[in-house]
């Protein structure tokens, strides 16, 4: 399609058209080159990840020659401290800081959000759906920094005046963290799962209705089961932005990796580590500055293996309806 | 590398490092944007005293904020890139150790009580463990970030350790240090004068003993100007690139920060460097731009 | 439609004795005024029509003509579309069951519905049988019911070996069936069907035909389609729906235009609209 | 043989409905109280009018927060301001906009438009899907690395300069682009292309004169709702070099910068009180630019939103399509015939009829 | 269909002489051995026939038969299909078509093609008309091109005044005539039309069949059509397109059961799937 014929054949029973002039030079141009254009606008995308797995990757190997740690140290071991002598490069806390920030702010979005989910699809009118789901979406697109900022002002507070002096709450504490993460993905789950049970084909609905199904049974039974793959994908992107999180948690939880079970007290997730380190005083170079692309590896590793198994869920789900 | 840097405006001039020193620079930052003409294009940041000493060897850097002198390392490296400096003292600070105002037991800590709580591996959880008379509730640790020129000077040269222990909440932001002491009954933390002096309505500081006979002295400019602060005062310091006095924004700015420094000192909530060492930072000012004497000294 | 199909019209027509309609008398639906609206255009004018118990009744029409509208009101689907409204009354055993007091719950129990695509839940062919009757709080033997269903569904023996698989992996008739069976297991006492073969192949669609005329002793059974012959095969009676004389622009709803034993309306179809319909020169 | 517990259905299913709205409610809820708690900071920075009075709060507001607006960073609280921050992002969202909105929708198209199914356009499309949920402080990273020091190369290192955070954003959201550029196009009906296509059309004319403008609301609606995230990005920022303090507005993309998110962040670390309030209002004049973002987005998914997007579309497309014209002399003025008779509206009718008239003969 | 409407055909019996078919001779079209599939699946199998010029060429046939896969076959409108293959010779003009040589884009401009949703573009009606002059390098005066298309479209009349207002504006058999009008500005020699009156109102559809008897004269058109009755009226030849006889469960691809002048085809089929196809017995 790129080379155009510049006279159009004549045929011997119509009369000769000279008024037609095939088309133009400008036009020829972008003939040709649209094509290879967009193709390299697609490639950007393409080069972005080369790009991130290239930077991690090196730098990553840099800081374990710098360092002498060893992967399964990195991996388990339980203590963390580039300052220690010797330095200590166990990125155990932080992977543990990440976990309850994700847990915790799960327990909190996901019922919440597959509740909403199911209001908006099963229940609510049309137009108050139409109103609610935007404004449900707001909270999504509220800065994160926003949620850190209400994590240390509002949050915090109203946990000390709850459990103190019984329970003592720190400053920066897991709590806090979790549940300002937990409402900003409150959307995640609801949007996506709202448009996974609305895509439930109409057909199922009816024919439960048709037996003589209530709502309630219809909308537990019969819609959520059959979107449930749907749902459980939302679930796993949901959390998948919870661990990539980093202003809010940056905020709210502090940058202190401990391993502890206690969640009103400090602790360190992997985002909040690659930030500090980077905003610390390490030099550039030194093993411990180069620690933060290790960190940010495993991030992107473990964000990556979610956001591959929502897919491969939310690919399954399509396909049993189409 | 700002190689393409001087497209649309010429290059401004960064000041970077010690976050003790940042309020006095900040001052100096604003101030002196409201004496001149137009938008002098001035940028402060923080990343430590280190940080700054390193991203100057890295050329990103015109003027350091340094809580502590330059380590022989660093001079050397600094050398080794062909950045010579000078150095100015632009304020006194005195280590402020601060609880949470609700904890009102500790009249007083004595050095070694400071050390036996922040030496490397220490057993001390709760307040009792320091002195049997106060009350058994955990204490939570907030310092500086642990190669912090503050960290350095408090751990190193005051208290003569190697380290610290691990089991505190660092920072490299002494703002952190100072909300997460304000928030937390049990806390206790040290950092510069100045974020005690900006926050005293949060926080109270605790005076210190040199040792267990010597009466406790609380942080003050008074305490801080005399030097019976000890031995947590130290003196502040900018070291300012050679290179960069060629450059008259740099010249002006740091000419304008010297002449002043007493007042911006104060304002950031700091003790004014001695009038000898004002001096000679107008002295060393003038060597540095070339034998020319600064047109202040002339005053 | 294969060679055996085509020689199904001519059995039906040479025994019509058993199938002799009961024209009204002992009627099960009835619509009394019938009006329906979806929003502000309106689907259906003015349609009073009384079901006979034990008979197959046919709905035919042009497309947009509003059979299925009718076929929903009778067990109050149309209560899930936010913009449908109705006028008018709809009768059940002689009881009105358009008011807000009736539940539709039960009454969808009661009238049950197989739908034009079959729909069977993603789940197991068990459990597509029982689930209706076990949130009816079936309490007999389930696995004799399910057995039952299947059965009367003529699907049994195509099925008894995969109970356990899922519904999805049945052919297009085999499903339509089993959402027959699924409907069956709740003991409804009507049937309503909507295109129930449009979707299938003709061997299938004989298959669907036959079991309409068996379960015609115990069930009454309303269906809408589109094909003629099908019609003139399966049905007692015949309702022919069209779409109102045009007036200017607007809309134009469904009114009932002729309804009839059906041997009747098809060969002497009383209305000029029903007899340019069946004959295939309009819709 | 059937105990249909009706009763008992019925109160579960209302139990349920409840729980279910209250489920979303609290969203909204939650939602509200973040609002009102950020206004009433703002507000606590001036003594304080009662509650009630309204009209005097709205001054008290308006004016706090057009003094922080114009005023720079201060370590007094009572003259800081976010004037460098807010240009700062605004520079942000220009060049994010310039960059990320052609390569996302260039992207976009060839993927639905020209990438033939296979392999190729399979990994392309699950790799934009996957880099849609990387976390945004590895988009910092890869900016840190690739773009402010250049891999090395001192030559070509951007180092704090405001392009190295605008390329960290527009790489940032291009997969959010990308992806509703193609659903966008994938909503606009094939029988529009086969209508295009069997008139002889190729494949780039078709999606130039009429997939790209039906399209074009819809891409539009996305792209704004993906700068509105890149916006309010801060982790990305601190890691390619967004100053602390900076006095002067950047002047340009060569420039130092900071930007307002980096700038509510580092007053909301400050521990006086008072920075408190001043971060809350930076807070709330970045959710206000974000607000009016979110709210051009969603006009343009109303009907008569999209009419109006049509039409500037429609005028654009004509500037392009006389330039494209004039290479070729052709037409001549329209004939009293063709125009319209009293029936089109005439902002419909008259550029066209300008375009042609402008025509060389 | 109006009253106006059915006595059309007797019309059209009644002076079939202007519009005597022209068998083979001057074909402007041909398929020759042509097989299609869909991935796997074959939609055509091993087609020939030839498109007398100037004529009104008819394919009917039972739904899936393959009519449409073959329409587009000529202006190889299949090639966006990604799963679409073909075997066999396509010719055009006594030229081949089917190579990967020939530009599609040029050969569609020459055999347009009308939809049979009307499609027109969301732009006014002057623009939907001139658009594909103009991308053909029309160098002519264009206002003059779009009123003669309209005309010849027998639309200029409804639309003069309003060719500045959206093509969406018009009603359905307006917008058809306004596609029509469309393909007739690019002047392609041959028009394939794909159940063009299938979304038409009577009315509509009458005048686009009056349309296509003006047209014959200096265009050969292709028509896909449901409708026996359309056949009928409009077309001087039919082709009757059948699934091929079923052996085992697989897919059945359409063969050409016959291709005869329209009259003979309808009063004397020589196929017995074609007779029993078009006397309604199966389909
Ligand atoms: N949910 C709905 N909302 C609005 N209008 C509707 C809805 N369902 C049906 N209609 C309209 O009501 C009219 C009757 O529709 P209905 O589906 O009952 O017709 P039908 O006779 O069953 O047609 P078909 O033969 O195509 O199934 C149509 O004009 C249709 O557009
Ligand atoms: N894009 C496609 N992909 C796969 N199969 C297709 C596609 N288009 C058509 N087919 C199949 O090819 C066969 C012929 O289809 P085609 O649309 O040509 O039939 P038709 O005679 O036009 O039918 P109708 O009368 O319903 O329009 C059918 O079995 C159809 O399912
Ligand atoms: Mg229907
Ligand atoms: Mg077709
Ligand atoms: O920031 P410091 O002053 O602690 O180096």
């Amino acid at each position: 399609m790129t080379q155009l014929p510049q006279t159009t054949p004549v045929s011997p029973k119509l009369p000769p058209r000279r008024s037609w002039a095939g088309r133009s030079w400008f036009q020829g141009v972008q003939e040709v080159a649209v094509p290879p254009l967009i193709f390299l606008c697609a490639c950007v995308t393409v080069l972005t990840t080369l790009g991130i797995i290239a930077v991690l990757g090196v730098e990553t190997v840099r800081f374990f020659r710098a360092s002498g740690v060893g992967l399964v140290e990195f991996l388990a071991g339980p203590s963390l401290n580039p300052k220690a002598d010797p330095p200590r490069y166990g990125i155990l806390p932080l992977f543990w800081g990440t976990f309850v920030i994700a847990f915790g702010s799960s327990l909190i979005a996901l019922p919440v959000g597959l509740l909403s989910a199911i209001f908006l699809s099963e229940y609510a009118p049309r137009g108050l759906r139409s109103v609610l789901k935007p404004t449900l979406e707001l909270l999504a697109g509220i800065p994160t920094i926003v949620y850190g900022y209400l994590a240390l002002l509002l949050v915090t507070p109203v946990l000390k005046a709850v459990l103190e002096p019984a329970i003592r709450v720190e400053f920066y504490n897991a709590l806090s963290g979790c549940v300002v993460v937990g409402i900003m993905i409150i959307p995640m789950v609801s949007s996506l799962s709202e448009d996974v049970l609305s895509a439930v084909p109409r057909g199922l609905r009816e024919a439960a209705y048709g037996l003589g199904a209530t709502k309630f049974e219809v909308a537990t039974r019969v819609v959520l089961p059959a979107g449930l793959s749907g749902v459980i994908a939302s679930f796993i992107l949901a959390i998948s932005r919870a661990v990539g999180e980093t202003m809010a948690v940056l905020l709210a939880v502090g940058v202190k990796p401990q391993i502890t079970l206690n969640p009103l007290r400090s602790m360190e997730t992997m985002t909040a580590y690659i930030v500090n380190v980077m905003k610390g005083e390490a030099a550039v170079g030194s093993a411990e500055h180069l620690s933060l692309y290790a960190v940010g590896m495993a991030l992107f590793v473990i964000t990556l293996v979610m956001n591959i198994i929502s897919g491969i869920i939310l690919k399954h789900f399509r396909e049993e309806y189409d | 590398g700002c190689g393409g840097c001087g497209g649309s405006a010429s290059k401004p001039v960064v000041v970077d490092g010690s976050s003790t020193v940042y309020p006095i620079s900040l001052a100096a930052q604003e101030a002196y944007t409201n004496s001149v003409e137009g938008t002098p294009r001035i940028i402060v940041d923080y990343h430590g005293t280190g940080g700054g000493f390193g991203r100057y060897a890295e050329g990103e850097v015109d003027i350091v904020d340094a809580s502590r002198p330059a380590k022989p390392e660093e001079e050397e490296k600094a050398r080794a890139s062909g950045f010579e400096w000078t150095r100015y003292v632009v304020a006194h600070d005195g280590i402020t150790v601060a609880v949470n105002p609700e904890n009102a037991f500790v009249d007083a800590l004595t050095v070694g009580q400071l050390r036996s709580l922040f030496e490397p591996g220490s057993a001390v959880d709760s307040w009792d463990d320091l002195d049997p008379s106060w009350p058994d509730e955990p204490i939570s640790l907030y310092t500086p970030d642990d190669d912090s020129g503050t960290y350095e000077f408090f751990v190193k040269d005051a208290l003569g350790m190697d380290g610290q222990r691990e089991d505190v909440q660092p920072s490299a932001d002494d703002n952190v240090l100072v909300s997460g002491i304000a928030g937390d009954a049990g806390a206790i933390g040290y950092f510069g004068f100045a974020y005690y002096a900006a926050n005293r309505d949060k926080l109270r500081a605790v005076p210190i003993k040199a040792d267990a006979d010597a009466e406790p002295v609380s942080p003050s400019v008074e305490t801080i100007y005399d030097g019976s602060y000890a031995p947590l005062s130290r003196p502040l310091f900018i070291y300012v690139k050679d290179a960069a006095m060629g450059r008259p924004e740099v010249a002006d700015f740091v000419a304008y920060y010297l002449e002043n420094v007493a007042d911006l000192a104060e304002e950031a909530g700091y003790v004014s460097p001695t009038e000898d060492e004002r001096a000679e930072n107008l002295d060393g000012l003038s060597r540095a731009k070339g034998g020319t004497p600064a047109p202040a000294a002339a005053e | 439609m294969s060679i055996e199909q085509q020689q199904r019209p001519a059995l039906d027509a040479s025994a019509p004795a058993p199938a002799a309609p009961a024209p009204a008398g002992d009627s099960v639906l009835a619509a009394r005024g019938l009006s329906v609206w979806y929003g502000s255009t309106r689907a259906l004018r003015d349609i009073s029509i009384e079901i006979p118990r034990h008979r197959i009744t046919a709905l035919i029409g042009p497309s947009g003509c509003g059979k299925s509208t009718l076929l929903r009101c009778f067990n109050r689907m149309n209560d899930l579309i936010p913009s449908f409204r109705m006028e008018g009354g709809l009768e059940f055993d002689a009881e009105g069951i358009s008011g807000a007091e009736v539940d539709p719950v039960t009454l969808r129990r009661r009238v049950g519905m197989v739908f034009q695509k079959p729909n069977p839940f993603p789940k197991t062919v068990y459990h597509n049988v029982s689930w209706g009757a076990r949130i009816n709080g079936y309490t007999g033997d389930m696995d004799e019911l399910v057995e039952r269903s299947l059965r009367r569904a003529a699907l049994w023996d195509e099925v008894k070996g995969k109970l356990h698989r899922s519904g999805l992996d049945l052919s297009g008739g085999q499903q339509q069936r089993l959402c027959i069976a699924r409907t069956l297991a709740v003991e409804p006492e009507v049937i309503l069907m909507d295109e129930p073969c449009s979707a299938l192949d003709p061997i299938s669609t004989a298959r669907v035909e036959d079991l309409m005329e068996d379960l015609k002793d115990d069930y009454t059974i309303v269906i809408v389609t589109h094909n003629m012959q099908q019609a003139r095969r399966t049905s007692d009676m015949t309702a022919c729906l069209m779409l109102d004389d045009p007036r200017g622009s607007g809309h134009r709803p469904g009114v009932l235009a002729e309804f009839s034993p059906t041997d009747v309306l098809f060969t002497t179809p009383k209305d000029p609209r029903t007899e340019a319909y069946i004959t295939g020169r309009i819709g | 043989m059937y105990r249909p517990r009706r009763a008992r259905r019925r109160a579960f299913g209302a139990l349920f409905a409840g729980l279910c709205l209250a489920a979303t409610l609290s969203g909204v809820v939650v939602l509200v109280v973040l609002l009102g708690s950020v206004l009433a900071k703002a507000l606590a920075l001036e003594p304080n009018p009662p509650w009630y009075a309204l009209g005097e709060q709205a001054r008290e507001l308006s004016s706090f927060l057009g003094r922080i607006a114009t005023a720079t960073n201060s370590p007094n609280p009572d003259l800081a301001g976010f004037k460098a921050g807010i240009v700062g992002s605004l520079w942000l969202l220009l060049l994010v906009a310039m960059i990320a909105i052609p390569v996302g929708v260039g992207a976009g198209l060839y993927l639905e438009e020209y990438a033939p199914p296979g392999r190729l356009r399979r990994t392309i499309q699950t790799n934009i899907a996957n880099l849609a949920g990387v976390p945004s402080i590895v988009y910092g990273i890869l900016g840190l690395v690739a773009f402010s020091r250049a891999f090395g190369f001192e030559a070509v290192a951007l180092g704090k300069m405001l392009w190295a955070g605008a390329l960290t954003l527009s790489l940032l959201v291009l997969p959010i682009v990308v992806i509703t550029t193609q659903e966008a196009l994938r909503a606009v009906p094939s029988s529009l292309r086969q209508a295009a296509l069997a008139l002889g059309a190729t494949r780039w004319q078709v999606i130039r004169d009429h997939v790209l403008p039906s399209a074009l609301p819809g891409i539009l609606t996305g792209t704004i709702l993906a700068l509105s995230r890149a916006i309010g990005e801060t982790a990305p920022l601190l890691m390619v070099g967004a100053a602390n303090s900076i006095l002067y507005p950047p002047a340009g993309p060569s420039d130092y910068y900071t930007a307002l998110p980096v700038e509510i962040y580092n007053f909301a670390t400050l521990p006086r009180e008072e920075f408190r309030s001043v971060a809350a209002g930076g807070i709330l004049i970045l959710l206000a630019i974000l607000m009016s973002m979110n709210a051009v987005a969603i006009s343009l998914r109303t009907p008569t939103g999209r009419v109006l997007a049509g039409r500037a579309i429609a005028q654009l497309g004509r500037i392009g399509w006389t330039a494209g014209r004039a290479v070729r002399p052709s037409g001549r003025r329209p004939s009293p015939a063709l125009d319209p008779a009293g029936g089109g509206p005439a902002s419909d009718a008259s550029p066209e009829n300008q375009a042609r008239g402008a025509e060389p003969r």
